[in-house]
């Protein structure tokens, strides 16, 4: 009781501290955009060619980062692989999924999948991208696993579309430095902002990522629904 | 440049014995010429007022040779010599030699280094190195006594390290140079600190705790030169300190001298103390050479002329007998695999030229003429009485009594009384320790008779410092209090013995009788009967000293120790929460953190 | 009582939630829950930060007509980047979680006391 | 010349410390309601015993031991100043020479007696170490006064500087001198300090192996002992001015050191020690914190 | 030319290769990790030249800075770089002779040293948070991956405390973000005299945390000796030689060059010196020598980062010279003791220093190897702790603080002592014969070589750390390098 008492006066003294901070200095809203936020609203569509500006930011003005973000769920998925390694199965009472759940889903999975390819595809010019469109898919996969008894992804597949995905994007990334002296940049034609074929090589680097995050999070979830 | 090749001959000596390794002979040669190279071009070309500096970017190393240097060099490197032709008997092996030449190293080098840094470099070498060489001690012990050692030797080159920082912050020079300019009583707390380690070396109680146990458990030949040769590098310290660092202690702290030289006068009382309740040859041997060394520390407490030359000329005879003694004790333990007082005895008859070397070095140690252990003795003395305090001058001569008792304790326990059984077939020591009990019987004679020789050399280096007093020449010395002509002495020696022998020689005739024919209030005794006492020798002093003979520094520091244990276990107590704890400690560290910036935010 | 109030106060309050669950937690899923907390906690609170008056989302659709009056889109990134660590860092966690389960047979982060000496 | 000079000398005193030696056995005699023997006795031991056909030896060093003996105090003797009388060897600083020298005799001894494996002759060597710790130093702290307020260290000096009655160190420094006398009762070996020869005990300790021209050897030391010991305290505390009062001033101090014998038990070796190191030792420091003052 | 970002491109695609050469054959992905950073160190060196004043910029998505992220190697990033990729490569070799693992384990290996340059290399500053995240996930994994209770309750602990604490990192960079509308380090340090103390405050605290939570620094720094004890003894190499290391840079780089010694390092200047102290005497009376070795790596942290933040009284270049040699010392001595106690107890992983005794007998490498990695950090001469304490020492007294020396050195002897003891254990009593395997012992020596080659000739290695010193000292050198002549 004291250890809980103790913890909520220190907690709550740390928010405290926190949101008299931010409150006093950050007042919300009323910040201007300055800096390389203003740079990006201004020139971003002319330089990168995606009316998302989040997408080009994500993926090249910082794409760098999201090439370490990716490898940071890889990493995670790579981990737990290693980590759950020879796990010794207990059979354990599973309940069986009902019929309507298993014949749905047969129906859906397919619909999911798609509806993830468009967010991916489009990425650069509606909100989302490869990381919510990769978590869409792993939903799907998800539903599957639990809908379906049976339903098992090969293993050798979901690793080798992580690592073909994987590799594939640090080949673009090079093609960059061969071809524009720099990791990552944009080397493809910009096309026209506003359509599917536009903004260089950000949607070949969503597609990537969709690939990737997809896999990686089937596989997370595939070795911890194993347990 | 010389003084740095020596160095570097020095430590190529050592890692060409490392990598010849396998064959001891070669080694052995290797080592024996090196050495003699090395110690061809310290004798050759070292001069006083040679100066030598190399950059190594940051540092700036300076050496310089001076009076001090040649004959702490000499002294060094002849015992050296003495331990080089030990350890061909001993069991070595190739890292056996490195630890030693870097050791050597670090001793000459020490004697060269002109700034401080490079000092303690060298320092922390010698303290090293020889570290390494009694952790590769004789016996089970050893690890342990080398621990001690090297915790007390590094805590006298941080101490050290300490008075380094503190000199170069108020000076802003680091080479040995004079202190007494600096303003407030910082300058005592940085001659205290630098002293600390020589004084540890020198083996000054209260810092003498190591010593015993490093001694005695570290390779037989190698003592030799750790007694001998290592300790005057603690002598050397006290010079570098109290005549070049604090030229003007006498004059401005001079409580600060007297402690020294109390401490010195204790140290020589209760090490003599010690040393004659001791039951182990070696142990023995390593109190007396303590008690020895507090003499030199009364002479530099004392701090005039007479008592400094007396300091230097007993730090001389101090590496001259001590290392017979050890050597003597190293050839025993090679041939009977001991050094237990009690299991020895009657090897007078196996070992005539050990028991010969023992003999003198003892009549050195007790400082009776005409050996080199007088002529310090007696100008220590009269220094003393000069400068007044008759209590020290009594407590010295108190340690001096004590220097009798285990002189005899350990000539008698190991040669005279009765054969053991089982040592019937001993030898005489092996050859390196038959040429190295002769090479030191030549000095310890020749200068107990001729003093001049080294105090003339003496006077030269600290001339300069001190008024020159005391006078003498090659035999005789001159103080106001009197006058003392050491041939003189032992002319009438050596002419009343004749005169004994010539009337033993008059009357009647001997005959030899066994060892077993002997009063023994009619009781038989046959071979295996114990006759030698050896055990408990001593042992009703312990019921004279009763209980302080139990009060010791180290339970003092044991205790000590304790407490900081104590409160290391509250410190690891931090470290021992589940994670939740840790978190909290980084919650609460934030909170305070945001509350000591408390308005500013 | 303003939105900023709102936005800052609820976010702020996830984050302060989340560490007094991981420090007050026993069961080692609910600790990391805390920590996953205190992750949402600050991405919201991230996100709000990019909010500008009346802005709306950086997305042209309309190009080449460009708004001025646009949210600011860093942070947006950035978040976008947290998620996914965050995510990655929880399922380590629970990795560890579920062999700590085997090896200790239990969760109760007082039991986990191998390591004090 | 001065090597027959040093001859009668020897010889001199020789007799002399024997004769001191039946001195203290008749009168010993004589407090104990004994006739004892004439005083001429101990001469006649010894000539018995140089006369002896030949003499057990167990060793080198138990041969040279008593002839070490005697040339440690020979030696000694020479340093010596008998009263007024200037020491045949001098020079001037001379206290610890002699001090020294003084040591070499109980070495030579306790060597020889060690080889000889009998565990009676060790003992008593320890115990006469072991007393040296004792009455050395308190004789030490007791003479240092003296040296030091002369601003010597020769005894010759010494001697001169006392000159008449008045001026003796006895007088001048009597906490001194007491603490002097505890001494010269263990410097002799008397009881309550005879401890070393101890007969009753360790068989006459040291001497338990000797016989012959050794033990004749290990008498005359003694005799020239007892007379270089009591010497000393009484040049040094009463500044003989010639060799007669030299000699009854050493006389006076070894019959009173006899006759405290004669009545006395004997201590055991650690009450000796300890015994030396209490009210003597006071008394010694006092000395010295009375020169202190005087200065 | 041969752009450094290869560095962490190769390593990536080479990370993510290793599972589609895991389907060709179990053997080849333990041959990825040495390639790859020998290729990386070969890259290093071929544009050692290329660095020199300032920083040298490599951009990405071929925009300047501060608008995309960019690479901003000075010579000070460039040494760290080459240490962690040096001490690497060498655990890499390492990895080589071990049983045959899973090959998932290779990729953690390998990203962990590619967050560890990244870090040193970024000048980008969510990037670093970036980097760091891939280095601290992959330590919990590393960490765990012995997966017995003492390895699964310290990466536990790591985790927790390391999760909280870069999420407070990632709040300071948002409010470094929020004030100055940069990510970008130099420019965020041009910026910063335009920022209110009161900001400056705030984000350091959170920087301070995050950080500490890395370098070990006192109240944070509980996980470690955990993490230490539980890892494998290869994994506590890697947590004491590279990921702190990796650290020390971001604090160097946050602290310094950002904050330019603002208030931030004053706190650290007190927590470096009570980390010292109570690492220390934490260790003074540890019977589990590999713990012990924890508590003495966290102590020689402390001290590392107390010099470091003595610039804030004095700005002397010898002061980052300082902190280079220590961490070079550390990094290396360190190293050596945690694999050659590895080899002392002959992978039983029994640790306790009464099971070590006489360890150092029956193998006598390892135990002469343990006590040349003692030596070098309780820096004894001919040792390159030797320079490295001596240096320490005299930055101390530059800044002023002469009686701390005192305090240092007194601590220090605890050290002595500590190690010594267990020194004495391992070379007396009989041990049980066990072998080191060749690899293992080279391996060992080549880091042994490396403290014995500085120690003896420490003048290459002193201009090189000068060299770098100047680099970090110079910060509108650094500024400009990066955003051009503003």
């Amino acid at each position: 009781m004291i250890r809980k008492i103790v913890a909520f006066i220190f907690a709550f003294y740390f928010g405290f501290i926190l949101y008299s901070f931010i409150y006093t200095h950050f007042p919300f809203g009323e910040r201007p955009l300055k800096g390389v936020a203003a740079h990006y609203v201004e020139k971003g569509v002319q330089e990168e060619g995606a009316t998302n500006i989040v997408t080009s930011i994500v993926t090249l003005y910082r794409g760098f980062d999201t090439l370490g973000e990716v490898t940071v769920l890889f990493l995670a998925a790579t981990g737990l692989g290693l980590l759950l390694a020879g796990w010794k199965e207990e059979e354990k009472e599973k309940p069986e999924p009902t019929l309507i759940m298993e014949t749905t889903t047969k129906y859906l999975f397919p619909l999911v999948l798609l509806f993830g390819s468009y967010i991916f595809i489009h990425g650069h010019l509606t909100p989302g991208g490869g990381f919510p469109a990769g978590v869409v898919i792993a939903t799907g996969y998800f539903m599957m696993f639990i809908a379906q008894k049976e339903f098992k992804p090969s293993e050798y597949l979901l690793s080798a579309t992580e690592s073909f995905a994987g590799t594939l994007y640090v080949i673009t990334g090079l093609l960059g430095l061969a071809l524009a002296f720099s990791f990552l940049a944009n080397v493809a034609p910009l096309g026209v902002p506003n359509t599917v074929f536009s903004a260089g090589i950000i949607p070949i680097i969503y597609i990537i990522i969709g690939f990737k995050v997809g896999s990686e999070m089937t596989g997370i979830l595939q070795h911890m629904k194993e347990v | 440049m010389t003084m740095f090749y020596i160095l570097l001959v020095f430590i190529l000596t050592g890692l060409l014995t490392l990598f010849l390794g396998p064959i001891k002979v070669l080694r052995n040669i290797v080592a024996l010429l090196g050495y003699l190279a090395g110690s061809a071009l310290f004798i050759y070309n070292i001069k006083p007022g040679l100066i030598y500096s190399l950059n190594i970017r940051v540092y700036n190393i300076h050496f310089e040779s001076g009076f001090s240097t040649v004959f702490f060099g000499i002294i060094i490197l002849a015992v050296f010599l003495i331990f080089l032709l030990a350890s061909f008997h001993e069991e070595n092996d190739g890292a056996y030699y490195l630890f030693a030449f870097l050791t050597l190293t670090g001793a000459i080098g020490v004697l060269f280094a002109k700034d401080l840094i490079s000092f303690f470099f060298l320092f922390e070498t010698m303290s090293l190195f020889s570290f390494l060489m009694v952790l590769k001690g004789k016996n089970k012990n050893s690890p342990k006594s080398a621990f001690k050692y090297l915790v007390w030797s590094v805590f006298g080159g941080y101490a050290f390290l300490f008075g380094t920082f503190l000199k170069v912050y108020t000076t802003h020079s680091v080479m040995i140079g004079d202190i007494s300019f600096i303003g407030g009583h910082i300058k005592l707390l940085i001659l205290l600190l630098i002293l600390t380690p020589f004084m540890v070396k020198a083996a000054l109680m209260p810092f003498h705790l190591w010593a015993p146990d490093a001694y005695s458990d570290s390779k037989d030949a190698f003592t030799v030169f750790f007694s001998g040769g290592l300790s005057k590098i603690g002598i050397f310290g006290y010079f570098i300190a109290l005549f070049k660092i604090f030229t003007e202690i006498a004059s401005k702290y001079p409580w600060f001298l007297t402690v020294i030289a109390w401490l010195g006068g204790i140290t020589a009382t209760l090490a003599g103390i010690y040393a004659f309740m001791q039951d182990d040859a070696k142990k023995l041997l390593a109190y007396s050479s303590i008690s020895q060394l507090g003499y030199v520390a009364v002479g530099f407490g004392i701090y005039t002329h007479y008592s400094v030359v007396a300091a230097f000329f007993h730090a001389l005879g101090h590496a001259v007998y001590e290392s017979l003694l050890f050597l003597v004790v190293a050839g025993v333990y090679y041939r009977v695999k001991t050094t237990d007082l009690r299991k020895m005895g009657g090897l007078i008859k196996k070992m005539p030229l050990s028991f010969i070397g023992l003999l003198f070095g003892i009549i050195a140690t007790s400082g009776i003429p005409p050996t080199i252990g007088f002529p310090s003795k007696w100008l220590l003395y009269e220094a003393v009485i000069m400068k007044g305090d008759l209590l020290l001058t009594s407590l010295v001569f108190f340690a001096s009594i004590t220097a009798f008792l285990y002189s005899y304790k350990l000539v008698h326990s190991i040669f005279l009384g009765k054969l053991h059984k089982e040592h019937r077939d001993v030898k005489e020591a092996p050859l390196g320790y038959a040429t190295g009990i002769i090479l030191l019987l030549i000095p310890l004679f020749v200068l107990g008779v001729a003093p001049g020789i080294a105090v003339k050399h003496i006077d030269y280096i600290i001339r300069f410092y001190l008024k020159p007093e005391l006078g003498y020449n090659l035999t005789t010395m001159t103080t106001p209090l009197g006058h003392v002509n050491f041939p003189v002495v032992g002319i009438v020696m050596v002419s009343m013995f004749v005169l004994s022998l010539i009337i033993y020689f008059i009357f009647g005739s001997t005959y030899k009788a066994d060892q077993t024919d002997n009063y023994t209030a009619t009781e038989a005794i046959s071979d295996d009967f114990e006759l030698h006492y050896a055990g408990e020798f001593y042992g009703f002093m312990r019921k004279a000293f009763g209980r302080p003979l139990k009060w010791s520094f180290e339970k003092l520091l044991n205790a000590f120790l304790k407490l900081f244990a104590f409160i290391g276990e509250i410190a690891r107590g931090f470290y021992m929460g589940d994670a939740r704890v840790y978190l909290f400690y980084l919650v609460l560290f934030f909170s305070l953190l945001a509350y000591l910036m408390g308005g500013k935010l | 009582m303003n939105a900023g109030h709102l936005f800052y106060g609820s976010s702020v309050f996830l984050m302060v939630m989340g560490v007094f669950i991981a420090l007050t937690g026993k069961h080692l899923i609910k600790i990391l829950l805390g920590i996953d907390l205190f992750d949402v906690g600050l991405n919201l609170l991230i996100i709000s930060f990019g909010y500008v008056n009346g802005g709306t989302a950086p997305i042209f659709s309309r190009y080449p007509h460009v708004f001025k009056n646009v949210v600011d889109p860093v942070p947006q990134a950035l978040v976008l980047t947290a998620i996914v660590i965050g995510v990655a860092e929880i399922a380590m966690g629970l990795a560890i979680v579920m062999r700590i389960k085997e090896k200790f047979g239990t969760c109760n982060i007082s039991k986990l006391k191998e390591l004090k000496w | 010349m001065s090597i027959l000079y040093f001859f009668l000398y020897l010889l001199l005193v020789t007799i002399v410390g024997l004769l001191y030696m039946g001195v203290a056995r008749k009168v010993t005699a004589h407090v104990q309601n004994r006739y004892g023997p004439p005083i001429y006795q101990p001469i006649l031991d010894v000539l018995k015993l140089f006369g002896k056909k030949d003499a057990a030896s167990h060793g080198v060093m138990h041969t040279l031991g008593p002839v070490i003996a005697y040339t440690g105090i020979g030696a000694t003797l020479l340093f010596l100043p008998l009263g007024n009388h200037t020491p045949l060897l001098h020079f001037n600083g001379d206290l610890f020479v002699v001090l020294y020298l003084l040591v070499v005799g109980p070495l030579g001894m306790a060597l020889g007696a060690g080889e000889s494996a009998n565990s009676n002759a060790t003992i008593g060597i320890a115990r006469a170490l072991s007393m040296m710790l004792g009455y050395e130093i308190i004789f030490f702290m007791a003479t240092l006064p003296v040296f030091y307020a002369n601003h010597t260290a020769s005894i010759y000096k010494v001697i001169l500087a006392q000159g008449t009655f008045p001026k003796w160190a006895a007088i001048m420094y009597p906490i001194s001198f007491i603490a002097g006398l505890f001494a010269v009762q263990g410097l002799l070996g008397e009881k309550p300090f005879e401890l070393v020869i101890a007969p009753h005990e360790i068989a006459s300790g040291p001497m338990v192996e000797y016989g012959g021209k050794f033990l004749g050897f290990l008498q005359i030391w003694h005799a020239v002992g007892i007379i270089v010991e009591t010497g000393l305290f009484v040049d040094i505390f009463f500044g003989p001015q010639n060799i007669l009062w030299f000699f009854v001033g050493t006389f006076f101090v070894f019959l009173a050191s006899v006759l405290v014998n004669a009545v006395m038990p004997r201590f055991r070796i650690e009450q000796a020690v300890r015994f030396y190191w209490g009210i003597p030792l006071l008394f010694a420091i006092l000395g010295i914190l009375q020169v202190y003052l005087w200065r | 030319m041969v752009s450094p970002i290869l560095v962490i491109a190769l390593s990536l695609f080479f990370a993510f290769v290793i599972p589609l050469l895991g389907m060709l054959s179990k053997k080849l992905p333990r041959w990825v990790p040495p390639i790859s950073i020998l290729v990386n160190l070969l890259i290093l060196l071929s544009n050692m030249d290329k660095i020199s004043g300032g920083a040298m910029l490599i951009t990405t998505a071929g925009i300047k800075p501060p608008i995309a992220i960019n690479l901003a190697i000075d010579r000070f990033g460039f040494l760290f770089a080459l240490l962690i990729q040096t001490v690497g490569f060498l655990l890499s070799i390492y990895y080589l002779a071990q049983d045959t693992k899973d090959e998932r384990f290779y990729m953690l290996f390998l990203l962990n040293i590619l967050g560890a340059s990244g870090i040193v290399m970024t000048g980008d500053l969510f990037n670093s948070f970036v980097f760091l995240e891939i280095l601290e996930i992959s330590s919990f994994g590393l960490v765990a991956v012995q997966k017995d209770k003492k390895s699964l309750e310290g990466a536990f602990k790591y985790m927790m405390i390391g999760a909280i604490g870069s999420s407070l990192y990632l709040l300071g960079i948002i409010v470094l973000y929020l004030s100055t509308g940069s990510l970008n380090m130099a420019d965020i340090a041009r910026l910063m005299p335009n920022i209110p103390d009161s900001i400056k405050l705030f984000a350091g605290l959170l920087f301070l945390i995050g950080i500490g939570v890395e370098v070990e620094l006192f109240p944070l720094n509980a996980w470690a000796p955990d993490a230490y004890e539980g890892a494998q003894d290869s994994i506590s190499t890697q947590l004491s030689s590279i990921i702190s290391k990796a650290g020390i840079y971001l604090a160097a780089r946050i602290f310094f060059t950002i904050f330019n010694g603002f208030y931030a390092l004053e706190v650290v200047l007190y927590l470096g010196i009570i980390t010292f102290i109570i690492a220390e005497l934490a260790a003074l009376m540890q019977k589990n020598v590999k713990r012990m070795l924890a508590y003495s790596s966290i102590g020689q942290m402390g001290l590392l980062l107390f010099v470091f933040a003595l610039i804030s009284k004095r700005a002397d270049i010898f002061i980052f010279t300082t902190i280079i040699l220590l961490a070079l010392n550390h990094a290396f001595g360190k190293g050596l003791l945690f694999l050659s106690l590895g080899a002392l107890t002959g992978g039983t992983r029994e640790y306790y220093i009464d099971s070590l005794k006489g360890s150092g007998k029956s193998n006598v490498l390892a135990g002469l190897l343990f006590t040349m990695g003692a030596f070098t950090i309780l820096g004894m001469p001919f040792f390159f702790g030797f320079w490295s304490k001596i240096s320490a020492l005299i930055s101390i007294m530059k800044a002023g603080y002469v009686y701390l020396i005192g305090l240092v050195l007194l601590v220090s002897l605890f050290e002595i002592y500590y190690y010594g003891r267990v020194i004495v254990n391992i070379f007396s009593g009989e041990g049980k014969a066990q072998k080191t395997g060749f690899i293992y012992a080279s391996i060992m020596v080549i880091f042994a070589l490396f403290i014995i080659a500085f120690g003896v000739w420490p003048h290459p290695v002193f201009s090189f750390a000068h060299k770098a010193a100047v680099a970090l000292f110079e910060r509108t050198t650094y500024i400009t390098s990066i955003m051009g002549g503003m």
